[in-house]
């Protein structure tokens, strides 16, 4: 550890506060880790779980504040409550980058230290939704019941989270956008949990015997759980039945999941760049410079904005993920 | 003249001991960062305490009667909404009421504590005459109230998008203060929070609902024999707790400038919690006012000072739950010498 | 009887039926004015439910409840206190953790400020009337003691005040002198006769034949939750009383003292308690096949010093030999590997187990026992045995399964004490054995110390009853404020001489 | 001779009002949709339920001494994590332990259930010998419990991702059964379930350790008297406890063939809830295996079946709480029949 703290005593002086929305998210758990590891030598990370309360987070942010930190990265909780947080950096002088979780423009626009480093939420469900599409136009034997409709079922995130509601928006929208028919069958919300997407779909099952021709998650741990559910059911046994099964996140059991044939495919929310242009921005920010293409290495969009896209991951591109 | 000193200190230290351990705790941390004890770190805890205070007082009279109520973080959730629904700027983009016209600070105030109430006035009918135990009840409107906030959560236009462009005036009662600005400036919702708990106090001590309540909680059987009302009691202690949430709910959507459905999930257990670590008895009975505040500033200061030092997340945790457990197991030991 | 209003309270034809019993058989009650109406009969004979029906506890199946002339519902008790009838639980009901005088106006507290629903309460007032009642009733209790801290007896002298506070036209005391020891129950009937002449009707439960015949004017008798009848006092005595109670002769009310105390069994030498307050320097012997009793007034700490022999409390210093033995008891649990038994004092609080059934009571202390094969409960063995203590006692119960919380207070008293006899102890120690016993039982239990005292048994018996520490003991062994004062061998034993050496320390 | 058939009647209803209460359930169920009353879904709830089961017998015992178990749910957790790091597959990408061979299957079984009993020990010695009232004292061990597994779970390599690639043979464990495959086979988790609920009721009902357990949560004073060791009784049930969460926790991993840190997370309070809708007393001494197992059931029919049936998911959390309060209250006006 000693020689680990060498390199960053040049700018040991330096502190970053960042705050995760909550730790107990796989998904935020590898940008966090990105994170960590980008900062080694450059700058002293702080970091905070937010327990899914904003009010937790707002005191925390004091907290940064009243320690007088260089620069905060927030991933908030409620996107909106970033109104109030970004008052207290600025009235602190202290810059600010938000993350995985999109402040309103109207926010964004009230001060000129403020960054966004993020995914385009509708991009995940669009991908998830072609990824079906591409499936189905390439598959006529999974229309089962040959009614030229595609019968789904949903198994939403929490909800009220943005990226539940927007994937199980945008993924269907996809869907209908290239043009094919959609009738849900059933939809519930397995709270991001692997264990509830499980019994959820367990019961979809057996309500729709033979009804379901595709199902939709809005991340990977439920998409495993449905998975597990189906297997249950007889699916993906030696019989070959087959389930389309799509989830977002890219997770390493996701990875497992498709190169088994289980899971049909994932979208890779990509935690890497994520987490490495959220602290270079901090970083930078934190140093007094403004942040460009040359010091962050990053594409800054309208002065404010990095955009780390989505990627559809298939059997095909599974590398891109590892 | 030894003896009476000594017995004098271990009395002191007995009824006070939960305040010690409050100081222990401040005067710990601060060996490790001195820079610990700062007014504005203190303000900081006192903020992050405020809206914690409020549900702790609530849910503190309905422990002392031997009840229990997990519905408070959903209630909380469920006036954080409300109240962010209704206090929108005219000009913002996603109005939960697109023609909602600006209405004064005070009615949404009102109607979320009126909320409360008529939901803790049902807890406290269903305890009470229906007889079902307060830990089942309340869980049962627990999670009816988070389905209801879901319900009103997810209504178009919103379809349960967090609620946001909440007006000026209403973020300031969550972030003002009075005084000029800096670390000695005294924030609204600390002071709403202490005049919360001088009322509490009054209500407990002075009045005669105060005392039934003790008695209910002593001794139920005594009480119904003295020729208390106990239904009434109860159903009054469950409304009440029902306001505060209410009034928490209101202040937590203000200082956060937003409110989602999931706000306030899970508040009961540290409201619960502190009460406890602040000498309220499980077992009903027993139970002060400076206690929950001590209780509910303990975790305070677990959870800032221990962020402040920088311990990691995790150990954090681990820190918090030994300090709990060995705080109460010091200001238990009192009890449990052999007479 | 034509003219109503002689009486104030008439209870006619009232009968009440709990699962498997019928507690009360067209039950028919008459009270006057300014009179001491007395209300006997065995344990479980009906006379507690009797009175919780007319309390507002209970809803009777049939019959009507007369007040004045006027037939009322008293549908619980806030209406039955608003009504002018205040009792005196048999089981009392204390709030512990509040002080004796909200305890005493709990839910009718004196008040400053009137805001509707909102009431300050006037502490000022509530200490002074406390005061005042408790010094009107020479009661020494502070006002402002918590209720915890108060002994049993003082517990019952407050519950007392407090029934009396309400200037109710009808008290109801069950069993009230039951913790009391003498000087209070004197002290308790000159309050009684103050309330006669101011008009108060006062119906008075008790076992204590002497006190009923002392105090009570009229006194109607109960069996098996029918009435046998109502008569004036003065047409009745002991022997009368006790064979329409029971329903057959009961000559005498001790049974003959065939034992022979013989080597010693337990020493107790210097014993004296961590607090100062408690027990000091305590020795005595205990002898194979003697019954000592301990005598004494309340807050002699004999209770603590028993307590302490069994383990349940702190000792300073002080040896106990067991046959010759130094022993070291620091718990139930050691005491009871060295064979001591103890009967504690406060039914409700250390005794009974009231959501669980007689006989999960009545074995609870012996389980062992009833190890059988592959360590599972030998429930057969279990249930002869409970069966067994349950009829050797004369527990009132419909069945062994029944909650032991549906008992009377008499009945529940009779499973404790059968769970120390399953124990078999070569130690038994009783605090106040017939606490609430009738004198049926009574002379049953009697029979039943001698002869454990005759298979070379060692019994202990605290007792607050002068007659009873002089008809079953062997030697009495007295103490005043925690210390020894004198032993007396049964020959020489006199109720003056225990008053003396109970006071000597005062 | 009406009314002695009347008084049978009622007798019976009440002497079993809570199984009557999951007939009423599943009736209502199927009249929605009478395709629920499927051996299928009977075998699915059974499924969902088997693990909750486990957990709620764990907790049931602890309930019956006047106590209670908050840290259950996180060493369900704890024990899915350490059981899943162990026994992925040789070949996968992203093993928790690159290097560990082979190990048979048993053997972190053990551990689990082994590490289940020395956290319950522990529970148990905070609450019995230094007096913490249970809630908090199973409050703060919950904090800690999980600071700690999710400590284990951030070890490089894994750093905090799910663990996956089990091995076969212990998804089989969660997943496998006996018979022909098909709505009449008995699932493994499933027997299991059963074979511990009979050891339970065994030890509840037939051992001297049960009727103490009942002793103690009926009048801890009393017991203490009786000469029963109140602690060793509590220390023993709270290890005992800890074992069925390490077990639950081994088959959870097992039977959703993955595990992180957050596994668990709050099934003390359905289990509790169910424990409690199953009759068992919040204030101690009372409560039965039957009726435990009555109360899960009914939660995990309700869960299922409003989900069978479609209900949306924010009217599901309505319908549960309405459900679970007016059961027990039907079920607790036994004995509260004005007497
Ligand atoms: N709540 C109850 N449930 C069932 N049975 C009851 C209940 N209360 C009393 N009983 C039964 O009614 C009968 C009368 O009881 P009660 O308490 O009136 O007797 P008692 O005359 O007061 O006896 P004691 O002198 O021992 O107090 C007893 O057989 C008792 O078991
Ligand atoms: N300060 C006290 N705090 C708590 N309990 C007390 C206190 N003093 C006495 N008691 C309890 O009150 C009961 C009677 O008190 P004490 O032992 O002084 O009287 P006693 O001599 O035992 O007379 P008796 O046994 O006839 O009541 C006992 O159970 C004792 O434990
Ligand atoms: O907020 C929690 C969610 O965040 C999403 O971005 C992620 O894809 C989900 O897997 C879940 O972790
Ligand atoms: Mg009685
Ligand atoms: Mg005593």
């Amino acid at each position: 550890a000693p020689a680990a703290a060498e390199p960053a005593a040049p700018a040991k002086d330096l502190v970053a506060g960042v705050a995760v929305y909550k730790f107990d998210d796989t998904f935020m758990t590898a940008v966090r880790n990105t994170i960590t590891a980008e900062a080694e030598g450059k700058i002293k990370v702080e970091m905070v779980d937010s327990q899914n309360a904003q009010a937790t987070q707002n005191d925390q942010v004091d907290l940064f504040v009243s320690k007088g930190v260089n620069a905060l990265a927030i991933n908030p909780v409620d996107r909106t409550a970033a109104s109030v947080i970004l008052d207290k950096a600025k009235a602190a002088g202290i810059p600010i980058v938000f993350f995985n979780r999109e402040p309103l423009a109207e926010d964004m626009a009230k001060w000129d230290k403020v960054y966004y480093v993020g995914a385009i939420a509708q991009q995940s469900g669009t991908m998830e939704g072609q990824i079906l599409v591409d499936y189905w136009k390439s598959h006529p034997e999974a229309d089962l019941n040959g009614d030229g409709v595609m019968q789904y079922v949903m198994l939403k995130g929490e909800p009220g989270h943005q990226d539940a509601e927007m994937r199980t928006e945008y993924s269907i929208k996809a869907i209908t956008d290239a043009g094919i028919k959609v009738e849900k069958v059933a939809e519930d919300t397995g709270m991001w949990d692997r264990v509830k997407g499980q019994e959820k779909m367990a019961a979809f099952l057996a309500a729709n015997e033979g009804k379901i021709e595709a199902v939709l998650a809005n991340n990977d741990d439920m998409a495993l759980g449905a998975i597990e559910a189906l297997k249950a059911a007889g699916y993906f046994g030696a019989d070959k039945k087959f389930m389309p099964v799509v989830g977002v996140d890219a997770t390493a059991p996701a990875l497992a999941a498709l190169k088994d044939g289980t899971l049909l495919g994932t979208v890779l929310n990509d935690a890497k760049n994520q987490g490495k242009a959220t602290l270079m921005l901090t970083y930078v920010l934190a140093k007094g410079e403004t942040p460009t293409k040359e010091n962050t290495g990053y594409e800054i969009t309208d002065g404010k904005y990095v955009w780390v896209d989505y990627k559809m991951i298939l059997l095909e591109n599974i590398a891109d993920a590892e | 003249m030894k003896l009476p000193d000594k017995a004098a200190l271990r009395k002191f230290v007995n009824d006070n001991a939960i305040f010690i351990v409050l100081i222990i705790l401040v005067l710990a941390i601060a060996f490790q960062n001195p820079a610990f004890l700062s007014m504005n770190n203190l303000r900081n805890i006192m903020i992050m305490s405020s809206t914690r205070i409020i549900i702790a007082l609530g849910v503190g009279g309905i422990l002392i009667t031997q009840g229990t109520d997990l519905s408070a973080g959903r209630m909380v959730g469920l006036a954080a909404v409300i109240s962010a629904s209704m206090l929108q700027t005219l000009d913002y983009s996603r109005r939960f009421f697109p023609n909602l016209p600006e209405i004064p600070l005070i009615v949404p105030i009102l109607i979320c504590i009126l909320t409360g109430i008529i939901l803790g006035f049902a807890n406290g009918l269903i305890v009470a005459k229906l007889n079902v135990p307060p830990f089942i009840a309340t869980l049962g409107t627990m999670v009816i109230i988070y389905g209801m906030n879901s319900i009103y959560f997810a209504m178009e236009p919103n379809n349960s998008q967090p609620i946001g462009g909440l007006r000026a005036d209403f973020t300031k009662l969550g972030t003002g203060y009075i005084g000029p600005s800096g670390p000695y400036s005294i924030p609204y919702i600390v002071i709403i929070a202490l005049i919360v708990a001088v009322l509490v106090w009054v209500l407990l001590n002075k009045t005669t609902i105060g005392k039934s309540l003790y008695a209910i909680g002593g001794n139920p059987q005594a009480a119904r024999v003295s020729g208390i009302n106990v239904s009434r009691m109860l159903i009054f202690v469950y409304s009440f707790a029902g306001a505060m949430y209410g009034l928490a709910g209101v202040l937590e959507a203000g200082r956060t400038g937003g409110a989602t459905n999931n706000y306030g999930n899970m508040y009961e257990l540290d409201a619960i919690a502190a009460c406890v670590v602040g000498g309220v008895s499980t077992s009903g009975g027993i139970g002060t006012v400076p206690g929950m505040l001590a209780g509910v500033l303990i975790f305070g200061v677990i959870n800032y000072g221990l962020t402040f030092i920088g311990v990691n997340p995790y150990w954090q945790q681990i820190v918090k739950g030994l300090i709990i457990v060995f705080a109460v197991a010091f200001d238990i030991a009192k009890y449990y010498v052999k007479k | 009887m034509g003219d109503e209003n002689r009486y104030v309270l008439e209870m006619r034809n009232i009968s009440k039926s709990f699962p498997g019993v019928k507690a009360l058989d067209d039950v028919t009650l008459q009270v006057r004015p300014g009179t001491v109406h007395a209300l006997m009969g065995e344990n479980g004979a009906g006379k507690s439910t009797l009175m919780k029906v007319l309390f507002g506890l209970y809803f009777q199946d049939s019959g009507e409840v007369i007040l004045n002339g006027e037939p009322v519902k008293v549908e619980n008790p806030r209406q039955a206190l608003s009504q002018g009838i205040s009792m005196i639980h048999q089981e009392l009901h204390p709030v512990p953790h509040r002080s004796v005088m909200e305890n005493i106006w709990l839910g009718r507290y004196p008040i400053t400020l009137n805001l509707g629903p909102i009431q300050l309460v006037n502490h000022k007032k509530m200490f002074a009337d406390t005061k005042a009642l408790l010094d009107d009733l020479q009661m020494d209790i502070h006002p402002e003691t918590r209720v915890r801290e108060l002994s049993v007896s003082k517990i019952q002298s407050m519950e007392i005040a407090k029934a009396v506070s309400y200037n109710a036209k009808i008290i109801i005391m069950d069993e009230p002198t039951s913790s009391l020891t003498e000087r209070e129950v004197v002290h308790l009937f000159k309050i009684i006769n103050d309330l006669k002449a101011r008009g108060v009707a006062i119906i008075y439960i008790s076992h204590k034949i002497e006190e009923i015949l002392q105090i009570a004017d009229e006194v109607t008798i109960m069996r098996d939750g029918k009435r046998v009848g109502t008569w004036a006092s003065a047409e009745l005595t002991n022997d009368l009383i006790i064979s329409r109670m029971v329903g057959r002769e009961l000559t005498n009310r001790f049974p003959e003292k065939t034992n022979t105390p013989s080597d010693v069994m337990m020493r107790v030498e210097g014993l004296t308690s961590t607090n100062p307050k408690s027990f000091k320097n305590v020795s005595f012997e205990l002898r194979r096949g003697e019954i000592l009793g301990i005598g004494g007034l309340v807050g002699a700490q004999r209770t603590e010093l028993v307590e302490a022999i069994f383990g349940l409390r702190a000792v300073a210093s002080g040896k106990i030999f067991i046959k010759d033995r130094p022993v070291h008891i620091n718990s139930p649990i050691d005491a009871k590997q060295q064979g001591i038994a103890l009967l504690t004092e406060e039914r409700r609080v250390s005794g009974i187990f009231p959501v669980l059934s007689v006989r999960e009571n009545t074995v609870v202390a012996n389980l062992r026992r009833y190890r059988g094969r592959a360590g599972l409960i030998d429930e057969k063995r279990m249930r002869s045995d409970v069966e067994n203590s349950c009829q050797q006692l004369r527990v009132k119960t419909p069945t062994i399964k029944t909650l032991i919380a549906n008992l009377s207070g008499g009945n529940q008293q009779k499973v404790l004490l059968a769970r120390w006899l399953l124990t078999e102890p070569d130690i038994l120690i009783l605090d106040e054995p017939t606490r609430g016993i009738d004198v049926g039982a009574k002379y049953e239990i009697y029979t039943l110390m001698l002869d454990l005292a005759k298979r070379g048994k060692a019994i202990i018996m605290i007792s607050s009853e002068m007659p009873e520490l002089l008809g079953v003991s062997d030697r009495i062994l007295v103490m005043s404020m925690g210390q020894v004062s004198g032993v007396l061998p049964q020959q020489e034993a006199t109720q003056e001489k225990i008053m003396r050496l109970a006071t000597q320390y005062m």
